[in-house]
C-alpha cells in the first residue's frame, strides 16, 4: 500500500460485499449453507402466522379428535389431513414447529442478548478497572461456573415459581427461562471480554483517549468495546445454539415453556413420549428442525470463529 | 473408535445371559416405598412393598371383596355393636420363626396408635384392642362403626418380640429423619421376606417356604427383585429389552406396542380412582379470573355448562388412548354410594353449555387460571390441555398452570386455587371417605381437600352421622341425598375413572389389582 | 507455591461459603415440604408439629446459620423425603455418580484430545472436516434425546445394552462398585457416552483450536527448522504446550460432567446424586438439594484446586515463581 | 574464492490470493561462501525472509517456490521430498529467528532441546549428546553450563536464550545458517554481543551465514557480502564496503541516505526519493493559524522532580511481605521551553514510563511533575482539562496508537470535540484541513486505520496529536517501528513542528543516531536512573558517565556509509 493509492472511498455495501470475511464466506458451502439454513429457519418463525396453516396456540381452535394423525393421512374421524401429521392434542405438528421455533428463537435470543450485555458490561468494567472491581466480579464468575447452567436454571426457576403469585407464573415461564439460561451464560462472555478488554486496554490508542481526556466510560464504550466484539459475536453465535438446547433440556426436566404454548423443546418432551408408541412424527419433525436450526447455528459459530480468527488465516 | 465397536460386539454376546431365571419377578414401577415401617406413611407404593412381607388381617382381593389374611372371621359383637370380634389364623409363624398371637395384634394396633404413626386416623375410632385368648381379639370403638374392616387392610401386623428385642417400638418419626431398625428390615407373616433393600434403587425378596398359605396360593414367584425406574421412556424400554417382567405405571400411549411385542401383555382393571377439576365456588370474588368484583363460579350454570363443555369421549379416544371410563360422579365404581345413573350424568353438549353460559350472564365468556399436576395422574397434564381447548369453545380461556405434584397439591389444601385437577382413590370403599375430605366444609381435621368453598352445615350434619351409624339403609339413604346435592351443585366437574394397566412377560399370570396394590403371591410364574 | 495454593484454598472457601448462601436461600423458596409429608388425610396440627420439629417456623437467617454450623461438619440433617441422614444418603450414591463420571470423563477426555489433536493436525483433511461437523451433531441434540435414542437403538431394537440402572455392584467397604460385574460395565456403557458425548465435543474443540494457536507459535517453527519430525513436534512440543489452558477447561468440565449427570441419570434410571437431587428438588427436600449443590461445589473447588498444582507441574514458568 | 557452499538461482515464490497470484520474492540470485556472513537488506515486505524461509524449507503453504534452484553442497535441494528436506534441516542448515523469548519451548529444559535435537542428527547417545550439548553452551559464551542444561528458557535472560538457539542451531555443525533479523528484539549491548558471537562461530567453524536484517548498522558491522532487496527483487548485490559506500541503484541511495548518521549533526534527514514516497508535509500553513506560544514564567516548560514509580513485583495480601520492582528511580531534569529533550537507554531503562507518568497515564509513586509551574500530577478536574490540552503524545507502534474501528476522521475529531475547541459544525472541515496539512489525501478522512501503511498511520497520529494545538510533544519511540526510509520522513516532520510551530518535545529512544539528530539536550537513563543530562553534542563528544561511554561505544559506526 503506498501513498498515493488514495482513490475514492467505495460505499459501505461495496466494502462489506469486498471485505474478506464475504469472500471467505462466499467460498465456504459450509457457511453458506448453514447460513440459508438459519436464515430460512428464522423466517419462517417470524412469520410463522402466514406460513403456518393453524394457530396452535389458539386451544379452542383444536380438535382433540385430530390427535395421533399421521403425517399425510386421513384422520379416521374427522376426515382432516396433516402434512406433518398431528400431535397428542391434535395440534398440526407443522404448525406447532414453525410457532414453537419462534418461542425457542425467542427464549435463545433474548437469554444470548441478556448474557451478553450482562457479560460486556461485566467484563469491560473488570478488564478496565482492575482491582477491586476485576477481584469482585472475576470471584462472581468463579462462584456462577461452581453452578452449571442446568442448575442455575433450575435454581433461578425455583426462585421465580417462590417468589411470584401463581397467576402470573404461565406468563412468567418463558421470562423465567431467558433469565435462567441468560443468568449461567454471562461467565463466559464476561471472560472473554475481560481477557480482550486486557489487551486493548494495554494498547496505545486507549493511552491516546486518555491522554486527550476521555472519562473511562466513553473509553470503554467508544474505543474498547467495538474491538472486543468479534469474538463476542462468535460466542453469542454458539451461545445461541447453546441457549436453545438448554431451553429444549430444561423443558425435558418439566422448568420449560407451558404445554399449551410448546416451543421445539416442549415439543421434544411430548414428542418423546411417543417414541416407542410408533408416533415418530410427533418426535421426529421437531427434533429434525431443532437440529437443523442448534447445527446450522452452530456452523455458522464454527466458521465465523475461524474467519474472525486473523492468525489462522 | 475400534474399542466401541469392541464394547459393543462383547456386549451383544453377553447379552443373551440375563433372562435366565424364570422364577425371578423383575418388577418396576415409578417410584419406591418410602419406609419399610409398617406403621410409617400411608401412601401406596409404599404399602405395596410392605404387603409382599407383612400381612394385616383382613385384605381385599382383585375384585375388593374381602378375604381373609391373619383373620379367619370377624363380625361385631352380637350384643354389643361397638365392639369387634376377629377370630385369628392358627399356626401362622412370622419370617424369624415366631409364633403368631393375639398378643402380636394388640401390640400391632397399640403401636399403630403413636403419635408418630401414619395411620392412628384410620383406625381414629379404636378405643381399646384386647386380647380375648391367643386367637381372638376384641376391638372397641367409640361408637358402632359398621365399616371397621375396611380401615384394616393395610394395617400390618408385627411380632411383638422381635419387634422390642429390635428397640423399635415406637414408630419411626418418619418427619424428624429417625431410623430404626423397623425401617430397613422386616419380620412380617407375609409371603416374601427381604433380602435385600437400597431405597430408590432396587429391594430383593425372596419366598417365605413356611408361608401359611404357600399351598393355597400360586406362589410361583420364587424371587422379587423390585426396581423402580421414574423415566416413562426407560421404563418402557426395560420392559421392552426384557431387563423386567412385570410393570406398574404404564404409560397408556406405549400399551398397544408392548402388547404387540413378542411374549409381554398388557393388562387393565379399572382402577380405585377417580379424576376431576374442582371449583372454587364459595368465594365471593377469585384470583384466577379476569371478572372483577364477582365469582362466575359461584353460578351454577356456569359449572353446568363448563361440565357440559368437556367431550369425556375425547379424552378418552386421544388422550387416555380408550385408557378409562368416563366418569358422572366422583366416586369409583367399587364405592357404596356409587350409581350407574348418577355416573352417566354427564353429557356434552356445547351448544347447550354456551346457553347455559349466556343465560348466567357469561356470555362473553371469562378467563381462568387451571392448576393441573404433572406427574401424578395418567397424562394429567394432556388431559387439563384438552380440557382447556374445549372450555375455550365456549368462551371460557383457560391459562394452565401445570407443575409438579409437589408444588400442586398446597395450592389446593392452602386454597390458593381456583380451579384445579385432583384426584381421589376410595381405600374404606365408602362414600363416607369422600365425603370427609371433598363435600364436608373445611375445618382443621375434615375437609382438608375441599377447595369448592362449599360448606353447607345441613350436609356437614349429615356427614357427620355417617361414622356411626349401624343401620345400614338409612346410612344408605344419607349417602345417595348427599350424593344428589353434590351432583346438583355440580361441585366438581369429573372426567373419568382411571384404567389400570400393568403389563408382563407373557408367562407371568397376573390380575390386576383395583387399587394398584399386586400381591406376588397370587402370580403364577410359566 | 505453597502461598499460591494457600491463596486458591482461601479463595475457594469464600466461593464455598457465597455458594452455601445462594444454595439455602434459594431452596428456602421453593415449594412447601410440609405438604408433600403429609399425607391425604393430614391435619392443622400436624402440620404444625411437623413445622416445628424440622425448624421451619424459625427466622431465615437463622435456620442459615444452622445450616452452616452443621454443614461445616458434613452433617445436612435429614432428608425430607427418605427420613434418613442426607450424609449418609449422599455417601450411598456417590458412587454410582463419581464413577459414572470418571468413566465419561476418561471417554470425553481421551476421545477429545485424540480427536482434537487428529483435527488440529489436519486441519483441511476430509476426514478431520468429517469429525469436526459431526461433533457439532452430537452438541445440537439435547442430551436427553441422544440418551433415549441411544436406549432405542441399543437396548429396545437390538436389546444388546440394559436401558437402566447399574447392573450388579460389589461392595468394597462402603463403597459400591458396578466396574468388576459384567452387567455393572454393559450397565455403564450407554450413560458414559450420553454423558461423555457433550464433554467431549467440547474438549475435541478446544484442543484443536489450542492446538493450532500452539502450532503458529515461533518455537515450532524453530523446531521445524531444526529439523525435527512431525510426530515429535505434534505430540511432544505441541502436544504439551496445548495443554495448558486445556487442563483448566477440563477441570471445569469435570465439574459441569458431575453436573449433567443430572440428565442422563434420568434418562437411565443412573441411582445416583443427580436422580437424588431430581426427586429432591420434585419433593422440595431442602436438605438434600442444598448438600448435593454444597457438594457438587466442594467437587468443583478441588478439582480446580488439582488442576491448578497439576498446572505447576506441566508448566515450568509457574513453578519457580511465587 | 571457494566454491560457494549455498547457491540460490533465480528463486520465485508464489502465493495465490484471491487478488491473483502474489511474488513476495521473483527471480532472486545470490551465493554464500564458507565462513562468509552475507546480508540480506530491505525494508519490510522486501521478501527478504521468504527467501530465507525458502532456503530451509519452510515455507507456509499456499506459499511454493514456483521457479529457480537452490544448491547446497553440489546437491539441488529445492525440489526434494518434504522427508528429505527435513533431514537436511538443522543438520546441514541451522536457522536463527528474531525473537529468542519465543524460540524456545517453554515447557522443556533447553538440556532437553539440545539433546534432543542432537540425537535426532548425529544419533548419539543419551550420555554423548548431553556431552556435546554442554560443549555447544560453552562454545556459544554461556556461564556454568552443567547448570544452566536443567534449566527452562523462561530462566534465561534474552541475549542468554538467542545463544541457546544459536547452540541449538549449530548442534550438528550445519554449513550454512539462515539468521532472520536475530538481534533485533535485543538490546544493543546485547546485539553487538550476539553479532559478534555469530561472526566468530562463522569464521571459526567455516559455516555460511546468511544475515537477514532491515538495519543498516549490523550489515555495516557484520557482513562481508551485502544484497540489497525491495519488492521481491534483488536491486544490488556486492561487497559491505562496496555497497554503504558507493550504492549505484537508486533504491540503494535512498535507502542509505535516510540512515540517520551516528557522527554528525545533520540539519535535516536526506531524503532521496524512490518509488514515490515523498509525500508533503505543509508546516507553513499549519504555523499561520497556530496561536503564539506564551513562554513559561521559568523559561523551563516542564520540570521533573525526584520521579519515581514503582511496580508490584510480587504481590502478598501482608503489605510488609509485598515486593517491589523500582521503574523509575528519583529522575529529576527540566525542558526548557522549545527545545526537543531525549532520554535515551535500553529496554527497561523506565524512559517510557518516565513518559507516560508526564502525561498523567501513570500515577505517580513520588516526586513531583511540574508543567508551567503547576504539580500536573495533583491536578483537579479543570487543571486536568487544561492540562489535556497542553500536551500530546506520539506513540512507537503505529498499529496499536489508532483505533481499527474508528474512522480515521473520527479519531481527528476526537480530542476537538472533548474539548469543546470549535462547534460542531466545524469540526470535519478543521479535520479534513489538519488530514491534509499532514500530507495524507481528502478521502483518508472516511476510510479505516488498516488502509493505511505504517509511515501514513504515524502522520494520522501526529494530526490527532497537533488538533488541540499543544504546547509540548511527547513521543515514545515514534519510529522504531519504522522503515529507515519512513523513518526520515517522521522525523523531518517533527523537526518542521519543533521549529515552525515552537512547540517543546520530550523525545524517547532507544537510537543514539536518532537522538544525535533529533534533539537539543540528552539524558541517559540505566535502570531507573538518570545517570547523565548534557546538551547533545558534548555528551556524544565527551560522555562523562562509563554507561553513557559504552552505549557509544557500541554505536554501529557506518563509517563507509555514502552521504
Amino acid at each position: 500500500m503506498s501513498d498515493q493509492t488514495m482513490t475514492k472511498s467505495p460505499s459501505r455495501l461495496r466494502r462489506a460485499l469486498d471485505s474478506d470475511l464475504y469472500y471467505a464466506f462466499r467460498t465456504s458451502p459450509v457457511a453458506m449453507i448453514s447460513a440459508f439454513v438459519s436464515i430460512l429457519l428464522i423466517l419462517a418463525a417470524v412469520f410463522a402466522p402466514l406460513v403456518a396453516t393453524t394457530n396452535p396456540f389458539d386451544p379452542s381452535s383444536l380438535n382433540l379428535m385430530n390427535g395421533f394423525t399421521p403425517p399425510m393421512t386421513d384422520n379416521a374421524f374427522t376426515g382432516d389431513s396433516f402434512i406433518m401429521g398431528t400431535d397428542d392434542q391434535g395440534r398440526d405438528v407443522f404448525s406447532t414447529i414453525l410457532y414453537g421455533m419462534r418461542i425457542s428463537l425467542f427464549v435463545g435470543v433474548a437469554a444470548v442478548l441478556f448474557a451478553l450485555v450482562l457479560g460486556v458490561i461485566l467484563g469491560l468494567l473488570a478488564g478496565y478497572a482492575g482491582g477491586w472491581t476485576d477481584t469482585i466480579i472475576m470471584r462472581a464468575a468463579d462462584v456462577q461456573l461452581t453452578f452449571p447452567s442446568i442448575l442455575v436454571a433450575m435454581l433461578v426457576f425455583g426462585i421465580a415459581k417462590g417468589i411470584t403469585p401463581v397467576e402470573y407464573r404461565d406468563q412468567m415461564a418463558i421470562w423465567v427461562l431467558i433469565l435462567a439460561i441468560g443468568l449461567s451464560d454471562w461467565v463466559q462472555f464476561a471472560r472473554v471480554v475481560r481477557g480482550a478488554t486486557l489487551v486493548e486496554k494495554s494498547k496505545d490508542y486507549v493511552a491516546a483517549a486518555r491522554l486527550i481526556g476521555r472519562p473511562p466510560l466513553a473509553i470503554m464504550l467508544r474505543h474498547i468495546l467495538p474491538n472486543v466484539l468479534s469474538p463476542v459475536l462468535v460466542i453469542a453465535t454458539i451461545s445461541l445454539a447453546l441457549a436453545i438446547i438448554a431451553e429444549a433440556t430444561l423443558s425435558f426436566l418439566g422448568v420449560g415453556a407451558p404445554p399449551t404454548q410448546p416451543s421445539l423443546g416442549t415439543l421434544i418432551r411430548i414428542g418423546q413420549q411417543f417414541l416407542f408408541s410408533g408416533e415418530w412424527w410427533i418426535l421426529f419433525f421437531p427434533a429434525c428442525t431443532l437440529l437443523a436450526l442448534a447445527l446450522s447455528v452452530n456452523l455458522m459459530g464454527d466458521w465465523l470463529r475461524d474467519a474472525l480468527n486473523p492468525r489462522l488465516k | 473408535m475400534k474399542t466401541m465397536t469392541g464394547l459393543l460386539a462383547a456386549a451383544a454376546l453377553m447379552s443373551t445371559t440375563a433372562l435366565v431365571n424364570a422364577e425371578t419377578l423383575r418388577w418396576a414401577r415409578s417410584g419406591d416405598a418410602l419406609t419399610l415401617d409398617p406403621h410409617s406413611q400411608n401412601e401406596g407404593p409404599t404399602h405395596t412393598i410392605r404387603h409382599q412381607m407383612y400381612e394385616p388381617l383382613v385384605i381385599r382381593d382383585v375384585t375388593g371383596a374381602f378375604e381373609p389374611a391373619l383373620a379367619t372371621e370377624w363380625a361385631p359383637k352380637a350384643d354389643d355393636p361397638t365392639v369387634w370380634v376377629f377370630k385369628l389364623r392358627e399356626g401362622v409363624k412370622f419370617h424369624g420363626g415366631e409364633d403368631f398371637t393375639a398378643e402380636d395384634v394388640v401390640f400391632s394396633f397399640e403401636r399403630a396408635m403413636q403419635p408418630n404413626s401414619d395411620m392412628k386416623e384410620l383406625i381414629g375410632s379404636i378405643k381399646e384392642v384386647r386380647a380375648v385368648d391367643d386367637l381372638t381379639v376384641e376391638f372397641v370403638t367409640d361408637g358402632p362403626n359398621p365399616i371397621l374392616p375396611s380401615n384394616l387392610t393395610n394395617l400390618f401386623i408385627m411380632d411383638k418380640g422381635w419387634t422390642e428385642a429390635n428397640n423399635t417400638v415406637n414408630v419411626q418419626d418418619f418427619e424428624g429423619g429417625e431410623i430404626t431398625f423397623a425401617t430397613t428390615n422386616a419380620n412380617g407373616t407375609g409371603p416374601y421376606v427381604l433380602t435385600s433393600r437400597e431405597p430408590d434403587v432396587k429391594t430383593v425378596m425372596t419366598r417365605n417356604e413356611a408361608y401359611w398359605g404357600r399351598d393355597q396360593f400360586p406362589m410361583e414367584v420364587s424371587e422379587i427383585i423390585y426396581t423402580p425406574i421414574q423415566n416413562a421412556a426407560t421404563r418402557v424400554a426395560a420392559l421392552l429389552s426384557g431387563e423386567v417382567n412385570f410393570l406398574q405405571d404404564m404409560p397408556v400411549q406405549d400399551i398397544s406396542r408392548v402388547d404387540q411385542a413378542e411374549g409381554l401383555v398388557v393388562k387393565q382393571a379399572p382402577q380405585n380412582r377417580v379424576i376431576f377439576f374442582g371449583l372454587n365456588m364459595g368465594a365471593d370474588d377469585i384470583e384466577a379470573d379476569n371478572v372483577e368484583g364477582k365469582n362466575p363460579l359461584a353460578d351454577v350454570r356456569v359449572r353446568k355448562a363448563m361440565s357440559m363443555a368437556i367431550n369425556r369421549d375425547a379424552i378418552k379416544q386421544v388422550v387416555m388412548r380408550g385408557q378409562s371410563e368416563p366418569a358422572g360422579m366422583i366416586s369409583p365404581p367399587f364405592v357404596n354410594g356409587w350409581t350407574a345413573e348418577m355416573d352417566a350424568e354427564s353429557t356434552t353438549d356445547v351448544e347447550g353449555a354456551k346457553a347455559l353460559m349466556a343465560e348466567a350472564g357469561y356470555g362473553d365468556g371469562f378467563s381462568i387460571r387451571l392448576d393441573c399436576p404433572n406427574d401424578r395422574y395418567i397424562n394429567d397434564e394432556a388431559i387439563c390441555q384438552a380440557a382447556v381447548g374445549m372450555l375455550g369453545q365456549i368462551g371460557v380461556k383457560v391459562n394452565l398452570n401445570a407443575q409438579p405434584k409437589a408444588q400442586h397439591f398446597p395450592l389446593i389444601t392452602d386454597s390458593k386455587t381456583d380451579f384445579y385437577m385432583l384426584g381421589w382413590g376410595v381405600p374404606t370403599y365408602d362414600s363416607e371417605y369422600i365425603f370427609n375430605f371433598l363435600v364436608h366444609g373445611r375445618e382443621s381435621d375434615i375437609g382438608t381437600w375441599n377447595g369448592t368453598g362449599f360448606d353447607n352445615d345441613e350436609i356437614d350434619a349429615k356427614i357427620a352421622t355417617l361414622k356411626s351409624n349401624t343401620d345400614l339403609d338409612a346410612r344408605n339413604a344419607d349417602i345417595a341425598a348427599i350424593w344428589r346435592v353434590v351432583q346438583d351443585e355440580q361441585l366438581y366437574i369429573p372426567i373419568h375413572h382411571q384404567v389400570l394397566n400393568w403389563s408382563m412377560a407373557e408367562g407371568v399370570g397376573i390380575t390386576v389389582d383395583p387399587e394398584d396394590q399386586p400381591k406376588v403371591k397370587y402370580f403364577t410364574m410359566k | 507455591m505453597l502461598s499460591f495454593i494457600l491463596k486458591r484454598i482461601g479463595q475457594s472457601a469464600l466461593v464455598l461459603l457465597v455458594v452455601g448462601l445462594v444454595a439455602f436461600s434459594m431452596f428456602r423458596f421453593v415449594g412447601d415440604p410440609i405438604d408433600n409429608m403429609l399425607g391425604q388425610e393430614r391435619t392443622q396440627a400436624d402440620i404444625d408439629r411437623l413445622r416445628t420439629q424440622l425448624g421451619l417456623d424459625q427466622p431465615f437467617p437463622v435456620q442459615y446459620y444452622k445450616f452452616l454450623q452443621e454443614a461445616a461438619q458434613g452433617n445436612f440433617g435429614v432428608s425430607y423425603r427418605q427420613g434418613r441422614e442426607v450424609s449418609e444418603i449422599i455417601l450411598e450414591r456417590a458412587p454410582a455418580t463419581l464413577e459414572l463420571a470418571a468413566v465419561s470423563a476418561l471417554i470425553a477426555i481421551a476421545l477429545g484430545i485424540a480427536f482434537g489433536v487428529y483435527t488440529a493436525i489436519r486441519r483441511n483433511g476430509f476426514l478431520a472436516n468429517f469429525i469436526m461437523s459431526a461433533s457439532l451433531v452430537g452438541v445440537s441434540l439435547p442430551t436427553f434425546l441422544i440418551g433415549i435414542l441411544l436406549i432405542y437403538i441399543f437396548s429396545v431394537e437390538l436389546g444388546w445394552l440394559p436401558s437402566f440402572g447399574r447392573g450388579e455392584t460389589v461392595r468394597l467397604g462402603w463403597w459400591t462398585t458396578g466396574l468388576l460385574t459384567e452387567s455393572g460395565l454393559k450397565s455403564l456403557i450407554l450413560p458414559a457416552i450420553t454423558l461423555g458425548l457433550y464433554q467431549m465435543t467440547l474438549i475435541m474443540r478446544l484442543v484443536r483450536s489450542e492446538m493450532l494457536e500452539v502450532l503458529r507459535q515461533d518455537y515450532i517453527r524453530f523446531a521445524r527448522a531444526r529439523g525435527l519430525s512431525d510426530r515429535v513436534i505434534n505430540f511432544r512440543h505441541a502436544l504439551k504446550n496445548t495443554m495448558v489452558p486445556v487442563i483448566t477447561i477440563i477441570g471445569l468440565q469435570l465439574g459441569a460432567i458431575i453436573a449433567f449427570a443430572i440428565i442422563t441419570e434420568t434418562v437411565f434410571q443412573w441411582p445416583g446424586m443427580g436422580l437424588l437431587f431430581i426427586n429432591a428438588i420434585q419433593f422440595v427436600d431442602i436438605p438434600v438439594m442444598a448438600a448435593y449443590l454444597m457438594l457438587i461445589s466442594v467437587m468443583f473447588v478441588v478439582i480446580n484446586l488439582i488442576v491448578d498444582i497439576l498446572y505447576a507441574f506441566i508448566d515450568p514458568r509457574m513453578r519457580v515463581s511465587g | 574464492m571457494t566454491e560457494p557452499i549455498l547457491s540460490i538461482r533465480n528463486l520465485t515464490v508464489e502465493i495465490p490470493t484471491r487478488h491473483g497470484i502474489f511474488k513476495p520474492v521473483e527471480n532472486v540470485s545470490y551465493d554464500i561462501r564458507p565462513g562468509e556472513i552475507r546480508g540480506v537488506v530491505g525494508e519490510s515486505g522486501a521478501g527478504k525472509s521468504m527467501t530465507g524461509n525458502a532456503v530451509i524449507g519452510l515455507l507456509d503453504p499456499p506459499a511454493h517456490i514456483s521457479q529457480g534452484e537452490i544448491w547446497l553442497n553440489g546437491r539441488r535441494i529445492d525440489a526434494l521430498d518434504p522427508e528429505e528436506k527435513r533431514r537436511i534441516r538443522g543438520k546441514e542448515i541451522g536457522m536463527i529467528f528474531q525473537d529468542p523469548l519465543t524460540s524456545l519451548n517453554p515447557l522443556f529444559t533447553i538440556g532437553e532441546q539440545l539433546v534432543e535435537t542432537i540425537q535426532l542428527h548425529l544419533g548419539f547417545t543419551q550420555a554423548q549428546a548431553k556431552a556435546r550439548a554442554l560443549e555447544l553452551l560453552e562454545a556459544v559464551s554461556i556461564p556454568n553450563p552443567p547448570e544452566r542444561f536443567n534449566q527452562y528458557p523462561h530462566q534465561f535472560s534474552g541475549g542468554m536464550r538467542q545463544r541457546v538457539v544459536i547452540a541449538l542451531a549449530l548442534c550438528s555443525e550445519p554449513s550454512v545458517i539462515v539468521a532472520d533479523e536475530p538481534t533485533t528484539a535485543l538490546d544493543v549491548s546485547i546485539q553487538a554481543q550476539v553479532l559478534d558471537l555469530i561472526k566468530k562461530l562463522a569464521r571459526e567453524r567455516q559455516i555460511g551465514v546468511i544475515l537477514v536484517t532491515h538495519d543498516m548498522g549490523v550489515i555495516a558491522d557484520t557482513t562481508e557480502q551485502v544484497t540489497v532487496m525491495y519488492s521481491g527483487k534483488v536491486v544490488e548485490s556486492g561487497t559491505t564496503d562496496q555497497i554503504l559506500g558507493a550504492p549505484t541503484h537508486e533504491y540503494t541511495k535512498s535507502l542509505i541516505s535516510a540512515v540517520p548518521r551516528p557522527h554528525e549533526k545533520q540539519y535535516r534527514f536526506p531524503q532521496v526519493s524512490y518509488g514515490g514516497r515523498e509525500t508533503v508535509f505543509k508546516v507553513e500553513d499549519l504555523a499561520r493559524n497556530w496561536p503564539k506560544t506564551q513562554a513559561s514564567s521559568s523559561g523551563k516548560i516542564l520540570s521533573v522532580q525526584g520521579l519515581t514509580k514503582r511496580f508490584v513485583e510480587k504481590s502478598s495480601i501482608i503489605p510488609s511481605r509485598q515486593t517491589y520492582f523500582t521503574a523509575v528511580d528519583e529522575v529529576s531534569f527540566d525542558i526548557h521551553d522549545g527545545e526537543v529533550f531525549g532520554i535515551v537507554g535500553e529496554s527497561g531503562s523506565g524512559k517510557s514510563t518516565v513518559a507516560r507518568m508526564i502525561a498523567t497515564l501513570l500515577p505517580v509513586d513520588g516526586g513531583k511533575v511540574m508543567f508551567d509551574g503547576k504539580d500536573v500530577t495533583r491536578l483537579d478536574r479543570e487543571g486536568q482539562a487544561w492540562y489535556r490540552r497542553q500536551i500530546q503524545m506520539i506513540f512507537q507502534d503505529p498499529f496499536s496508537s489508532l483505533n481499527p474501528r474508528m474512522k480515521v476522521g473520527d479519531i481527528v475529531a476526537e480530542p476537538l470535540l472533548h474539548h469543546k475547541i470549535l462547534p460542531r459544525n466545524q469540526v470535519e472541515a478543521r479535520v479534513r484541513e489538519l488530514l491534509d496539512k499532514v500530507g495524507l489525501a481528502s478521502d483518508a478522512y472516511r476510510k479505516y486505520p488498516h488502509e493505511f501503511s505504517g509511515g501514513q498511520r504515524q502522520r494520522i497520529s501526529i494530526a490527532r496529536a497537533l488538533a488541540t494545538q499543544p504546547r509540548f510533544l511527547i513521543c515514545d519511540e515514534p519510529t522504531s517501528a519504522l522503515d529507515v526510509s519512513i523513518q526520515a520522513q517522521i522525523l523531518n516532520i517533527l523537526k518542521d513542528l519543533q521549529e515552525h510551530l515552537g512547540l517543546t518535545m520530550l523525545f524517547i529512544s532507544h537510537d543514539l543516531p536518532v537522538v544525535r539528530q533529533m534533539c537539543d539536550r540528552v539524558g541517559v537513563m540505566q535502570r531507573g536512573k538518570m545517570v547523565e543530562v548534557q546538551e547533545t553534542e558534548a555528551l556524544f563528544s565527551a560522555p562523562e558517565h562509563p554507561y553513557t561511554r559504552e552505549l557509544l561505544n557500541l554505536m554501529p559506526r557506518l563509517a563507509q556509509l555514502s552521504d
